[in-house]
């Protein structure tokens, strides 16, 4: 067995916001929603990073710049050529002929948009509420209305959509309808507010966890007490895998494999 | 698990011959569970120093034809938290541990083995594979005897646990540097830690693939090298061999218990056969025992 | 062959930068120019000593994952007959031809050398890689630097041929080895030999696979290592180095040039691909060079 | 790609007569007439043996025990293990309907039993000329009986058979029969006479070399001057092939590589 790795060229970089771009490569790979690639230009590190689009003939990814890694992807333009490992990891579920409700936050709406592709694509009626910080954040808008899915947007200084949370408009909607799956991706305290609030309807959230190898040999991105690898099992996780993750919403670890707590989170 | 798979080991008796080897899913006690119940019957932490380390940059690994090459950079949280995952693991189960642990002095070995003889770690492993601490002649430690020694020698003047001695390939004469451990009291031999360095370039971004440039190989091709070690070292030393290098199915493990291993241990494999590795190896191996006619693992012994 | 592949080296413009290594097919005349039919730019001759000899028992090949053991012995039917192959050889074909050689001791090596004067042969390359040949401190002879000094100093001291110094990847240090050999006037490196050496065992017999047990490893799990090492000594020497280990595709002469070699050889690759193997690599080389818009192969250089 | 090395129990032992012996091995092989194994005791050496018989379930090599390494095989028994690699090498050409003659000498024989077999299944119309130094030496007899072809049987001694050569038989026979195609094995000098003695008739011959690696790369089993590896593109050559090589018939390497040159040859 060998690694799948390949250098590609960017066809295209996307401006989503001012602090998000996408890069559009044109290579054929087998994916489905969830699943990640690991992105290097092999100078100034590589990282994980959700598959946004993918069709026959190519496929995309979006980031949020937020550090020095991905500040420096930021400069890269048309041409240039990057190192690209993947696609890993589980791929979210896409049932025949129900009622889905996507639920993103953040950097968690990119791989969302791909999953409501496929859903549309295998008859599905999906709601999807998005949620940012403020309104020169939102991603993604365009992209799910080209699929003809209206997100709900949700900023916390309603200066885009509606003034609130991901988790306030999920709350009205399950009062109006009863979705049949709930899919959610963003920030972890969300996602664990998103499957407290589930009451009982199937769910199914993308994880994020510290990524060395993505080939499940390093442990660095296991999840405790029962080891599960967010690079090999996850990303995508249902109820009951995470419900056996006691560091769920608790802790994560950093580089050195040393727990870091998330705020708010009892420990 | 088959009876055939029992083996004693400095006083335990294993419930298999498999060992989760230093740096293979080892990080948190979770990872240490889960091997355990896939069916290692030995587990190696990650290897620990005093001071945390994040490790080298990414990438840190990559694949070629037979293998592949890492530089993790020893990563991890330090001796306590490192210490913490074991007592977390021992809650729940009992296979023996082995704690790994890596310092640049014999000063530093010997504090690092202080820390585990107040732990629930059963074992002590000191992995002397450490790069870029070279001894007074440029040599590097792992490579020298005199090192090697002195190393050992100093853990077991405080050590409660039995210790590990493991083994770089990266010598000139790897029968001096076991003889050294075994002289200086070390109870068991691990052997190989991954060998070269090399390095893959990437000939489009015209770059090195790893961010450290260089990376230790392992994975199936080192089979035939670590087998050859493990075949020298065994012809000079009574105490036992933990085998490891490019063992991936039962045969394999035979095969490096006929080099002269006592256990073996499964690194890259993990990449290669997946978590289950460990399970079905097992299986494999019961059934080359029974097939050859072997009453038990402990059977098969080195060969001439 | 096509113009790009046309590179320059030690006074000579070769036709490909592709190199039939020491002992691949090289003991008959007719061998040798088969390979420059099929493609190689440069020949090397089987490693040949003063006296014949049979070289080790069978089993002297054996194959696992990525790569393979040998220990063919050094078999060779003696230097004098040797070179009349190159003769023969010349009588047909204009392609240069490097005599490898080997001996015990700078003594031996520089009769050798003499042998080579007289002959057909273009370049002199000595393998010091012989096993079992230890110096005063028990160190083989190839991972001396003041034995790989001695020998080179002694050859140049009489060799009227460029004389290539094949170094062993089995080394504590390759940087060291490398200036020891240009220091001593080498013109060039040829590296790297073959490694280890490992062992196979066959689980059923109970017995090593090849008759001498050992045998040095061999083909694509190589090529880590390989780039590793030339990388290195490629930072500290300015003479040119005929990189090989595990080539078998034009991308991988391209890496191992950006590794720092100026030319590929191929050995184990004639096995996993045939004897065309110099032909579809050197379209390979052909194909990359344009799509990555490279005038010719000279312009690919080693990276930073 | 990977060498196909695998270790065989022998099912049963055969002894053609006091010097020679068949191993059968149930293994299926894929393996035409003229190839050849490198069989190994992983003690006393390894060496190649063309296969005699080879059906969809079991093959056979037939050895004469000559020296060190057959004297050490001639005491295995059934139940003992070998170390074989192979099959390697070239085939001899089947054809279909033609009239075939097969002249074997010594242990040149064993392979053209095995090539008997398929001519005859492919509606060739098969005579066989097996030579031996002496009526205790012959082989194959019954076996080739058994597949319906009765060997004109040649000896030095005339102690079975007509005494005379190969040659002696093979002349007689061209001189009433034109065969479509002629196959020999045996000593080189031989084959080289029924090569000069075949008037235009195709001819495939079994040539034996020394041989150390058996796949191509050492070098040891190359004929001259076209460098012709015995273990790959033969050991079975047409005339054609035969043409190129001025080596043929004249001399051979040994174990170092040296020339060593057939006595009676001109060099
Ligand atoms: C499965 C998965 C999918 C992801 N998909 C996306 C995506 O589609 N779009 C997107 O913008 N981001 C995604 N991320 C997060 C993305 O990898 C980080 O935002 C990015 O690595 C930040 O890098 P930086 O160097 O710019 O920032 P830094 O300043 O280095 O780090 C900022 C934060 O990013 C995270 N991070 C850094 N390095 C890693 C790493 N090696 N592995 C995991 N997390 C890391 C840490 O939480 C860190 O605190 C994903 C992460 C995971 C695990
Ligand atoms: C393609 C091929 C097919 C063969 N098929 C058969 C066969 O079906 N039956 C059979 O009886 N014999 C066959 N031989 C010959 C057989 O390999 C030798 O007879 C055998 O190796 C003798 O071994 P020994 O150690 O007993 O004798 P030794 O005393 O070692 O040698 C006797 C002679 O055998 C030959 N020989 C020895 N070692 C080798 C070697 N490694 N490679 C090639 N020749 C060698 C030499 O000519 C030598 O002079 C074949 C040889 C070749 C090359
Ligand atoms: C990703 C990775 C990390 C490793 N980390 C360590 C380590 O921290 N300490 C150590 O002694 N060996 C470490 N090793 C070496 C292994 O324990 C083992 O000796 C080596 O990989 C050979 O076995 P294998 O071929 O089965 O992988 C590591 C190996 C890999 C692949
Ligand atoms: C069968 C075989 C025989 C070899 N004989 C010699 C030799 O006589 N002298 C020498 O310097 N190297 C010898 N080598 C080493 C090769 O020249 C080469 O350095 C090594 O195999 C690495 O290249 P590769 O991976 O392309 O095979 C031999 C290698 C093989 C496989
Ligand atoms: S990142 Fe290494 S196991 Fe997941
Ligand atoms: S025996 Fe090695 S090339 Fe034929």
């Amino acid at each position: 067995m060998k690694e799948k790795r390949f250098t590609l060229k960017i066809m295209d970089v996307i401006y989503e916001n001012e602090k998000t771009i996408t890069f559009i490569f044109k290579h054929k790979i087998k994916s489905g929603p969830g699943q990640f690639i690991m992105l290097s230009d092999l100078e100034n590190g590589e990282k994980p990073f959700s598959i946004s689009s993918c069709d026959g003939s190519s496929f995309g990814v979006t980031m949020k710049i937020v550090g020095e890694f991905t500040g420096k992807l930021s400069a890269l333009k048309p041409g240039d050529m990057v190192s690209i490992r993947g696609p890993y990891g589980s791929t979210f579920t896409i049932p025949e002929g129900k009622r889905c409700l996507i639920t993103g936050g953040g950097c968690g709406v990119p791989p969302l948009f791909f999953l409501a592709g496929r859903l549309i694509e295998r008859n599905n009626t999906v709601t999807a509420v998005t949620g940012f910080k403020t309104g020169s954040e939102a991603m993604c808008v365009n992209e799910f209305e080209k699929t003809g899915i209206r997100p709900v947007i949700m900023t916390d200084d309603g200066s885009l959509g509606a003034r609130g949370t991901v988790l306030d408009a999920m709350r009205d909607i399950l009062k109006k309808e009863r979705p049949d799956m709930i899919y959610a991706a963003g920030p972890e305290i969300m996602l664990k507010k998103v499957m407290d609030a589930s009451d009982g309807i199937p769910c199914e959230i993308l994880v994020e966890r510290y990524m060395k190898c993505a080939i499940g040999i390093c442990g660095q991105c296991a999840m405790d007490p029962i080891g599960l690898r967010v690079c090999v099992e996850g990303p995508v996780l249902n109820k009951r895998a995470v419900g056996l993750l006691s560091e769920f919403g608790a802790y994560r670890r950093d580089a050195s494999g040393a727990k870091e707590f998330f705020c708010g989170a009892t420990h | 698990m088959s009876k055939k798979l029992m083996i004693d080991f400095l006083g335990y008796t294993l419930a298999s011959p498999l060992v989760l080897p230093a740096g293979i899913m080892g990080i948190s006690s979770g990872s240490l569970a889960r091997a355990a119940n896939c069916g290692a019957g030995l587990l190696t932490t990650k290897s620990l120093s005093l001071k945390p380390r994040k490790g080298h940059n990414n990438p840190v690994t990559a694949c070629f034809e037979g293998g592949m090459i890492n530089a993790m950079g020893l990563c991890n949280p330090g001796i306590k938290e490192g210490l913490e995952e074991v007592r977390d693991f021992k809650k729940r189960i009992e296979s023996p541990v082995i704690a790994s642990v890596f310092g640049t002095s014999p000063e530093e070995f010997y504090e690092l083995a202080s820390y585990v003889n107040k732990s629930k770690a059963d074992f002590i492993e000191l992995n002397l594979s450490c790069p870029n601490v070279l001894d007074e002649f440029g040599v590097p430690l792992s490579a020298s005897k005199d090192s090697v020694y002195k190393i050992v020698k100093s853990v077991k003047s405080v050590s409660e646990r039995p210790v590990i001695a493991k083994l770089s390939p990266n010598v000139l004469s790897i029968k001096e540097i076991a003889m050294a451990a075994q002289n200086a009291g070390a109870d068991a031999l691990s052997m190989i830690n991954s060998l070269g360095p090399g390095m893959l370039i990437d000939i489009k971004l015209k770059r090195p693939v790893l961010a450290n440039k260089f990376g230790g190989v392992s994975g199936p091709c080192l089979k035939p090298v670590a087998q050859k070690l493990i075949y020298e070292a065994s012809s000079c030393v009574k105490i036992p061999i933990i085998g490891m290098g490019g063992v991936i199915s039962g045969k394999d493990v035979i095969e490096i218990k006929m080099a002269g291993a006592t256990l073996a241990g499964i690194g890259a494999g993990v990449f290669y056969r997946g978590i289950e590795i460990f399970k079905k190896v097992n299986r494999e191996i019961v059934k080359f025992l029974n097939e050859a006619g072997y009453e038990n693992i402990g059977e098969v012994k080195r060969i001439k």
